[in-house]
């Protein structure tokens, strides 16, 4: 009842010297609905190709099969004939023959054995096929950047520069992320505000970005081309449309919280920016740190302020922004170290991490820049301990790839700014970059030391109560070493951040087992994530450094443009869908879907699939116990007869 | 005239009968009394009460092949299957139960076209009815009488049999059930007491006690009627029921079948398969529209179309109240509760 | 000192009338009188005078959470539990098919439960084994102690020591009996597909004839189906009129899935159905 | 047995195909017997159905679109049924072509009372494609042995667009006759519809023929039913003399499987043709 | 003639189908006895599938997927782990080898795995002798 039009290709010897190519057609032409049946020696070729379209028209074919190399290989070249030829594409099949029947065995018995099982899956799994189409839709021209680091900010600069308009959203009050925080950056030694902040500045004055500081993605609807992106924009209690940065509310501010940008070191206002460089400049009011807030009284600042623009009754505010693309660059979290005893942070305040490092050598730093223990003295011994949970089983398998060499950068500075001496306590050292193995044989002529050994432990010392004993296995010499030390230095590994679960929930991103953001395929799609129209640039994905994180996202943004640029995008046609008449309603489909792409409907009580998200993974259909659903293109009524017509001879 | 034998002589009998032809007699399974296909005399048991399952699948088997066909080749290929016949013995049928086949017998070839199949294994085979033990209690759920059939009713057999202690006295009821008697030398004829005892015997099965005993069929179909519409009625009754197919199934009233072609290889076969008015898909059509699709609709249909729209249709009850249908819902919905409960609305 | 099967009746009485009084349900599941004491029903209480119909008797062995899916999303609802039942009622609620708030689960604790068909008391190795729900507002009566407890499991060792071939021959000849009238999947408190798979025809997964084979797709796809769903209250098994030990397989299945997943079905409203689960570390050794 | 078993279908071979509309899922299938006997033995009356059956596939109720003057062939009309998961028997039959072959079996049910319509005014009344057996019916009383048996005859006929009515060539014929009345409307017309819009029911109680010696026979989606057995009923048709033709799902056609009933009617021998009478005393609800 | 089982192969398209392309690219031989049917994902396999392959007189039938965490559809092949084992567990109970289902992670640069995978379970196979108990007799 079909017409079917059988091919069967030669591949010049490649198939016709293991498997009876004429007997094969001959074999194809007894089976039932088959129209006609034809070998040749190279079908994918012009006059191959010509031939399949010409039988179409005089034998009008309604299914073809091609009986030839994987599909993998020609499915699409063969498609495109039967669309030529007015025949849906999808009503293909593709019998391989060569990659796994005739380069697989030498016995031309067996080899046409095999060919015929196969052949006749095919036929029978082709009188089953469907017409299907792909939907188009129309896709929003703008892009939203979540994260505002380096990677976000350099994703948005990019994007806003071919034109495009960029929301880029921030959950602190200013844009720089951790990078801000650094005083120089390795292998270059160049300053990091210096290199900084004028990208911090351009984003703020980009005419194509809209910066979004102080907010939240609190939800996300739709899907490639059309997201439907709500933000919270937290209470800042400071009217930024009428804040012109004065900062006079800052000096009066009794209020005084943690300093986040310096770790924790000092205390910063109530009303504050978090650093004098900070994007935008303007302030926000600290709640738990504000006198206002916990006591009921004070209102300093709504006093200083000329421009009126302390409004303590400010609420969260919500707003959504239509985008086509989303590229998520939320950067990461040190690991938190306290738990890890044997180190003693937290407890010996001559232990440090290393971002706390990194504001000390900081001239708007805590200390102006000098290196001081918490007691203001100098250090005279100094060790660096390398993978602080990181490389670690009991922690972290993973390698935070930056330690290395911000160890090496650490030890620079603190030769260039005290007289001590340094100790540097590695497994191995990792110095695979541009500049980088140069850097670290510099270093080394700069007079650090290195033992190679994780160190295991840091005591107080018993002789001098103010100094630490690092001990570790030196494991060039196999002696164990137990150096005594006046400040340590913890490299903790690169994590996740604390919200990634969230994040992931709302973008329906997968993480790998650390919580790193997974890429849709580690070599050749590591920007793309498996839903599609959102990408992952810079240590959300995986610890990195600077120029990494910049080439990320550059591309993250290139990935970006060739969705928006499109006024329409195609979307997969071999999606499932669920026939409402069967659906029990156990909404099996949408507890397993990966893609979030079946939804219930609690008035009709069953569920829908939005073919938009759909990947056509199929996993849907076979969780789906009263077989409402239909993959298309791999139907169970589709594979049924195809494993019937496989094992029928 | 009487004969007899005893019950030692059994599987006498049975080998008898098999040499010729086959032979249907109730068999012990783990789950209780069934009729099988006797492979060995010695099987054939009579202390049963009554068989888990009702014998009509001897005429309408759950499975009945039509056509055998080939997919891809020509329907002029096709190949009805032919009915190649034994003569049959149907041994030891309850009298319930082989009035059941008269009812049948109006719906499949008695009216309308006539069903071929139903007809050639009817036609084919030899009833030996079986009369209750009427000094056991009928079983609870059991209500025949009130049908007006007796625990030792012949009609319908061809022949009669009647258990007395350790002996089976055997009856002709038609010509043919008389001559086969005649041909079975291991029979002996019955005393005058025993023919006595026989006799009698049947008229004290009219008055066998069964659970209800009040109605008479005609208002049933009545009454069935007019509280069609009255759902409220339906839904309380059938609060309980699964809409499963037990009922249906092991009823020896319930012909409703389904016609499928079942393929495999391009080999294929047209055969009909038991259905049920309890089923999902029994009413659905193509379009997707069901007509009835809540339980309460499926329990209204069955019960209706057994004790109202048979009588309209044939003029007799589909029901033999074998009791079959209580005894194995699992949810213990006794359709004779709910009649009763129809008069009474 | 476990309560008597009357001091629960009048208890349940009690209870479902205040329920249906107040209106703080609209429905209150129980059972109900039969065409005899051995053959009670489920049945379906309204109105405050229909509680005066309520039995409790060994032979309410029914599960009433299979009624529940009838229902539409937001009925208030009381259903009395026995063991097995509040499980069933954990699973659904797990699966989402109904609300735990919507709910007031009048918890039954039971020890002797007895086969209608048969008059025999039910062994409880051919159910969950437990006595008392695991879930209820109120229990209407004692909990049951001292009696023995018994792994639902332990029957299975016969069935697992057998030999392959015995095993599959065991099983044709019990599926084989299966005359397809499907009382065992509407017995069941988790079937509640409408359609269920095997009533299609586009594909027609098994065939509708009771033959060998079009059973055995039927059985073993609704064994997968159940898998970590199956609560144990063995009503399948009760309800075939041809009495096929399902309750073995779906036992078998349930064990297997408790090893490998490490957890029960309906035990906790917040686990999630584990066919529908999975963890990153689940061992390949599973497969094996 | 084969040759007097109702459930052996005869093999037909597929003669014509015409594609009834333009959305392509209805076409009109002309069926010849394969073996003689068999069609000397399908006799049939406009109202009757038959199982259209392939081997694999199943069985379908299909109406008798054709009338039994037309010698040689049987017609039906077949709609491809099921909209997401497809219909078997009519998908299939769908994707044949001329000198496919499959089975028949019928005629089955009861047709138009003929012999009741006969010296009567007959008015039709059809919608959408269940117009098939009026179809049937009209050109078996526009015959011209039988023309003089039947009194005035009026039909209208409804669809929701110009592209779905059936049969566009014969409407076209009819409405050029004397001795057939033709009112053709369509729910909603297009460009190049010249013809009539409006719903069947209103056109029918604009037409309003009187009730006088008048049969009604209607067939339509159950919609359109429901609407317009009231209006003839308030012209004063009398129930009996207003006809309809029932649907239900089928597979034996012969009373046998005991699926199709309305009450104690069973759809398939009984019926499928009823007079609203008749229609009546069956329970609303089935 | 010794006994040559036909085996039923469901694959994954992006791992093991592409890995068996790989073994015969590299031209590794293996024998001839396994059929594949291709699917999106493991995921995809409804365990009928598996049964219906049996019925349909498989003597095995060897299923591939991506290996876990690797799934080009994130978490596809965790839900078949899952699925496959219970199948398999109730192909045991119920009396057929468990050998004869097997579930194997084979990613696509793995075509020299494919080809051993193919070569040992046939052999497998082979040693089991033929499928006669789900497999439908007419
Ligand atoms: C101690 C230390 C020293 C280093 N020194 C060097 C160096 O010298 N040279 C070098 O090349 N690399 C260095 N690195 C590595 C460098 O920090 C990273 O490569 C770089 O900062 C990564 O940038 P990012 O944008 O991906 O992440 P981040 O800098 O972490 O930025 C992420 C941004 O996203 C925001 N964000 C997070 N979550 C959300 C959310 N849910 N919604 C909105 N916004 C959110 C954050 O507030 C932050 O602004 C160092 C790392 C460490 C730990
Ligand atoms: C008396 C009568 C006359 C009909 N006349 C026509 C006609 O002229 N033209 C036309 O296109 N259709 C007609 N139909 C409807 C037609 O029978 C269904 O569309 C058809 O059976 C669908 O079959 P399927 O195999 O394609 O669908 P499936 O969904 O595969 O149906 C499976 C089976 O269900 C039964 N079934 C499903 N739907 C119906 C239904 N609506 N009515 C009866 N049985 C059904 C059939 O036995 C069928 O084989 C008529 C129905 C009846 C009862
Ligand atoms: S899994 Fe199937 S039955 Fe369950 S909700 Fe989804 S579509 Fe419906
Ligand atoms: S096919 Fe896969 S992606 Fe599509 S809805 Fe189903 S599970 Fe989701
Ligand atoms: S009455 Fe009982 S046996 Fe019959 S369908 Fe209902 S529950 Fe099943
Ligand atoms: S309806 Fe019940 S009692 Fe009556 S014959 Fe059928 S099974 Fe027996
Ligand atoms: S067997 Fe499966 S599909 Fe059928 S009702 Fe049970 S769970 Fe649903
Ligand atoms: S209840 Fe028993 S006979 Fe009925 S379908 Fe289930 S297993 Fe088969």
């Amino acid at each position: 009842m079909s017409r079917i039009g059988v091919f069967v290709c030669h591949c010049g010897l490649n198939i016709a010297k293991t498997v009876r190519v004429s007997e094969l057609a001959q074999f194809a032409s007894t089976l039932p609905d088959v129209v006609v049946a034809k070998d040749y020696k190279f079908m994918c070729s012009t006059p191959g190709q010509e031939m399949i379209a010409h039988d179409i028209k005089q034998h009008r074919l309604d299914r073809i099969i091609v009986t030839a190399c994987s599909p993998l290989m020609h499915e699409q070249t063969f498609r495109k004939v039967l669309a030529a030829s007015g025949l849906n594409q999808y009503l293909l099949t593709i019998v391989n023959i060569r990659e796994q029947v005739s380069w697989v065995t030498h016995d031309i018995e067996e080899g046409t054995a095999k060919a015929k099982a196969l052949l006749n899956g095919a036929v029978y799994r082709s009188r089953l096929l469907a017409p299907l189409t792909s939907r188009v839709i129309d896709v929003n021209d703008d892009v939203m950047v979540v994260g505002g680091g380096i990677a976000g900010i350099q994703a948005s600069l990019e994007l806003a520069n071919t034109g495009k308009k960029v929301y880029l959203v921030e959950k602190n009050s200013t844009i720089g992320g951790h990078m801000a925080q650094f005083d120089k950056t390795f292998p270059t030694l160049d300053c990091s505000a210096c290199i900084l902040t004028p990208k911090m500045d351009a984003v703020l004055q980009h005419k194509n970005i809209t910066l979004m500081t102080y907010c939240e993605v609190s939800e996300v609807k739709g899907f490639i081309g059309n997201f439907d992106v709500t933000i919270r924009q937290k209470a800042r209690y400071v009217d930024h449309s009428k804040c012109n940065g004065c900062l006079a509310c800052t000096e009066k501010c009794p209020g005084k919280g943690l300093s986040e940008w310096d770790e924790g070191l000092v205390n910063r206002k109530a009303i504050h920016i978090p650093f004098p460089q900070a994007v935008p400049q303007k302030p926000v009011i600290d709640r738990d740190a504000c006198t206002f807030f916990k006591k009921g009284k004070c209102r300093l600042c709504e006093k200083v302020c000329e421009h009126k623009a302390i409004d303590f009754d400010q609420q969260d505010t919500f707003t959504t922004v239509k985008v086509g693309a989303v590229i998520v660059a939320t950067g990461y979290d040190l690991m938190d170290t306290k738990p890890l005893i044997q180190y003693g942070y937290g407890k010996y305040p001559g232990v440090y991490n290393a971002l706390e490092i990194e504001r000390l050598f900081n001239s708007t730093g805590p200390t102006g820049g000098k290196v001081t223990l918490r007691d203001g003295r100098e250090p005279k011994a100094i060790a660096i301990l390398h993978c602080i949970g990181s490389r670690d089983k009991n922690h972290y398998e993973h390698c935070s790839r930056v330690c290395c060499m911000y160890s090496l950068k650490f030890a620079h500075l603190f030769k260039e700014k005290t007289s001590a001496d340094v100790y540097q306590f590695y497994i191995d050292m990792r110095a695979a970059g541009k500049g980088y193995e140069e850097f670290y044989n510099r270093i080394i002529e700069e007079d650090v030391k290195f033992i190679r050994g994780k160190g295991a432990r840091v005591s107080k010392s018993a002789e001098e109560p103010d100094r630490l004993i690092v001990e570790a296995e030196d494991t060039i010499t196999g002696k164990f070493v137990q150096l005594p030390v006046d400040m340590v230095v913890l490299s903790p590994a690169m994590i996740p951040r604390s919200d990634t679960e969230s994040i992931k929930r709302l973008f329906n991103l997968s993480t790998d087992k650390y919580g790193f953001f997974m890429e849709r395929h580690p070599k050749l799609a590591p920007l793309s994530t498996m839903s599609e129209g959102i990408f992952i640039a810079g240590v959300c994905q995986s610890p990195k450094d600077i120029p990494d994180t910049v080439a990320q996202a550059n591309g993250a943004a290139a990935e970006a443009l060739t969705i928006v640029e499109k006024d329409k995008l195609e979307l997969e046609a071999t999606t499932a869908m669920v026939n409402p008449a069967s659906c029990c309603g156990c909404q099996n489909c949408v507890r397993v879907c990966p893609y979030g792409a079946p939804a219930f409907n609690e008035t009709k009580r069953v569920s829908e699939i939005n073919e938009a998200l759909c990947k056509g993974c199929g996993l849907c259909a076979s969780v789906c116990p009263s077989a409402a659903i239909i993959a298309r293109h791999f139907t169970n009524d589709q594979v049924l007869a195809e494993m019937e017509g496989l094992m029928e001879f | 005239m009487l004969k007899k034998t005893t019950i030692d002589k059994l599987p006498d009998l049975a080998a008898h009968l098999m040499e010729q032809g086959t032979l249907l007699a109730p068999v012990q399974e783990a789950a209780g009394f069934n009729f099988q296909v006797i492979a060995d005399a010695k099987q054939v048991d009579l202390n049963f009460h009554n068989t888990v399952l009702s014998p009509k699948a001897a005429f309408f088997p759950q499975m009945e092949d039509f056509v055998r066909y080939q997919t891809g080749k020509s329907i002029l290929e096709a190949v009805p299957v032919e009915l190649n016949l034994k003569p049959t013995f149907l041994f030891g049928v309850r009298p319930c139960d082989v009035k059941s086949f008269t009812i049948m017998d109006i719906h499949f070839s008695g009216t309308g076209l006539v069903d071929p199949y139903w007809q050639k294994r009817r036609q084919a085979a030899t009833i030996f009815g079986y009369a209750f033990d009427l000094d056991q209690p009928a079983q609870a759920e059991e209500f025949y009488k009130t049908l007006g059939i007796g625990a030792a009713d012949p009609d319908g057999s061809d022949v009669f049999m009647i258990r007395k202690g350790g002996d089976l006295l055997l009856k002709g009821v038609t010509l043919k059930g008389e001559k086969l008697l005649t041909q079975l030398s291991l029979l002996t004829a019955a005393s005058a007491d025993e023919e006595k005892y026989f006799e009698d015997y049947i008229i004290r099965g009219r008055d066998f006690k069964t659970r209800f005993t009040f109605l008479a069929d005609k208002n049933i179909a009545k009454k069935l009627e007019d509280i069609f519409h009255d759902s409220d009625f339906w839904m309380k009754v059938s609060g309980a029921c699964l809409s499963c197919g037990v009922c249906t199934f092991v009823c020896p009233n319930c012909y409703c079948f389904d016609i499928c072609d079942e393929t495999l290889f391009s080999q294929g076969i047209r055969r009909r398969v038991w259905d049920a008015c309890m089923f999902t898909d029994f009413t659905l059509e193509a379009s997707g529209h069901n007509p009835r699709t809540q339980v309460f609709q499926k329990l209204r249909q069955k019960i209706k179309h057994k004790y109202s729209y048979h009588v309209r249709k044939y003029g007799v009850i589909s029901c033999v109240g074998c009791g079959r249908c209580t005894k194995h819902c699992p949810v213990n919905i006794d359709i004779f509760s709910i009649v009763e409960e129809a008069m009474k609305a | 000192m476990a309560s008597s099967f009357k001091q629960i009746e009048d208890k349940l009485k009690t209870e479902a009338k205040k329920l249906l009084k107040t209106g703080q349900v609209s429905v209150v599941l129980a059972y109900g009188k039969g065409y005899d004491d051995n053959h009670p029903m489920p049945y379906i209480a309204k109105l405050p005078s229909d509680a005066d119909n309520i039995v409790f008797n060994e032979y309410c062995t029914h599960n009433l959470a299979r009624y529940l899916v009838r229902y539409p999303k937001g009925t208030k609802i009381a259903v009395a539990v026995k063991a097995a039942d509040s499980r069933a009622v954990i699973q659904l609620i797990q699966e989402e098919k109904v609300k735990r708030e919507d709910l007031i689960l009048l918890g039954l604790p039971a020890y002797g439960m007895k086969n209608s068909k048969t008059g025999e008391i039910i062994d409880s190795q051919t159910t969950c084994g437990l006595y008392n729900p695991v879930l209820y507002d109120t229990l209407l009566g004692e909990e049951v102690h001292g009696q023995p407890v018994v792994s639902p499991y332990d029957v299975l060792a016969q069935y697992e020591a057998m030999d392959k071939d015995a095993r599959f021959e065991f099983w044709k000849k019990e599926f084989d009996k299966c005359i397809r009238c499907y009382a065992c999947r509407k017995a069941c408190p988790m079937c509640y597909c409408d359609p269920c798979f095997i009533d299609q025809n586009n594909p027609r997964w098994g065939e509708k004839s009771p033959q060998s084979h079009g059973n055995l797709m039927y059985h073993l796809t609704r064994f997968h189906h159940l898998a970590g769903r199956c609560i144990d209250c063995g009503e399948c098994s009760r309800a075939c009129p041809v009495d096929i030990p399902l309750y073995l397989f779906h036992k078998k299945v349930a064990k297997e899935c408790e090893e490998m997943f490490g957890q029960a079905s309906g035990m906790r409203i917040d686990d999630k159905p584990v066919l529908v689960n999975f963890r990153v570390d689940d061992s390949d050794k599973i497969l094996e | 047995m084969s040759s007097n078993n109702p459930y052996i279908p005869m093999p037909v071979e597929i003669s014509n195909i015409t594609n009834e509309v333009d959305t392509n899922d209805i076409k009109t299938f002309r069926l010849t017997f394969l073996n003689k006997e068999d069609e000397k033995k399908f006799k049939y009356l406009p109202g009757q159905f038959a199982e259209l059956s392939i081997y694999g596939k199943g069985e379908a109720p299909i109406g008798i679109a054709s009338s039994p003057t037309e010698k040689g062939y049987v017609e039906f009309t077949v709609q491809r049924a099921g909209t997401i998961v497809p219909g078997l028997v009519t998908a299939a039959l769908h994707n044949m072509e001329t000198g496919g072959k499959i089975g028949l079996r019928g005629p089955l049910g009861h047709p138009w009372p003929i012999e009741f319509l006969e010296k009567k005014n007959i008015v039709i009344v059809g919608g959408g494609f269940a117009f098939t057996t009026l179809r049937s019916l009209i050109n078996y009383m526009l015959h011209p042995d039988n023309r003089s048996r039947f009194g005035r005859i009026t039909v209208i006929y409804g669809a929701r667009t110009p592209g779905l009515l059936l049969y566009k060539d014969e409407l076209a014929a009819w409405g050029k006759r004397e001795d057939i009345k033709t009112i053709i409307t369509v729910d909603k017309g297009d460009e190049t519809w010249t013809g009539r819009e409006g719903f069947v029911p209103a056109v029918c109680k604009e037409v309003a023929p009187s009730p006088y010696n008048k049969v009604a026979v209607i067939c339509g989606p159950p919609i359109m039913i429901k609407f317009t057995l009231p209006v003839f009923f308030d012209l004063g048709f009398y129930k009996e003399n207003i006809l309809t033709s029932l649907e239900m799902r089928m597979k034996c056609g012969i009373g046998k499987c005991g699926r199709c009933n309305v009450g104690y009617k069973y759809v398939c021998s009984d019926g499928p043709v009823f007079s609203l009478a008749e229609l009546e005393e069956l329970p609303r609800d089935f | 003639m010794s006994f040559e089982p036909k085996i039923l192969g469901i694959a994954c398209n992006w791992c093991t189908y592409t890995g068996a392309d790989l073994a015969g690219t590299t031209r590794l031989q293996y024998p001839q006895n396994l059929r594949v049917v291709r699917v999106m994902c493991s995921s995809r396999i409804n365990p009928s599938f598996i049964f219906r392959a049996f019925q349909l007189g498989a003597d095995g039938v060897l299923v591939g997927g991506c290996h876990p965490g690797d799934c080009h559809y994130n978490t596809g092949n965790l839900y078949a782990r899952r699925r496959l084992a219970v199948t398999k567990k109730i192909l045991e109970f119920s009396g057929i080898e468990p050998e004869r289902f097997r579930v194997e992670w084979i990613s696509a640069s793995e075509g020299n795995r494919y080809a051993e995978v193919v070569t040992e379970f046939t052999e497998q196979v082979k040693q089991l002798g033929p499928q006669t108990k789900f497999k439908i007799s007419r």
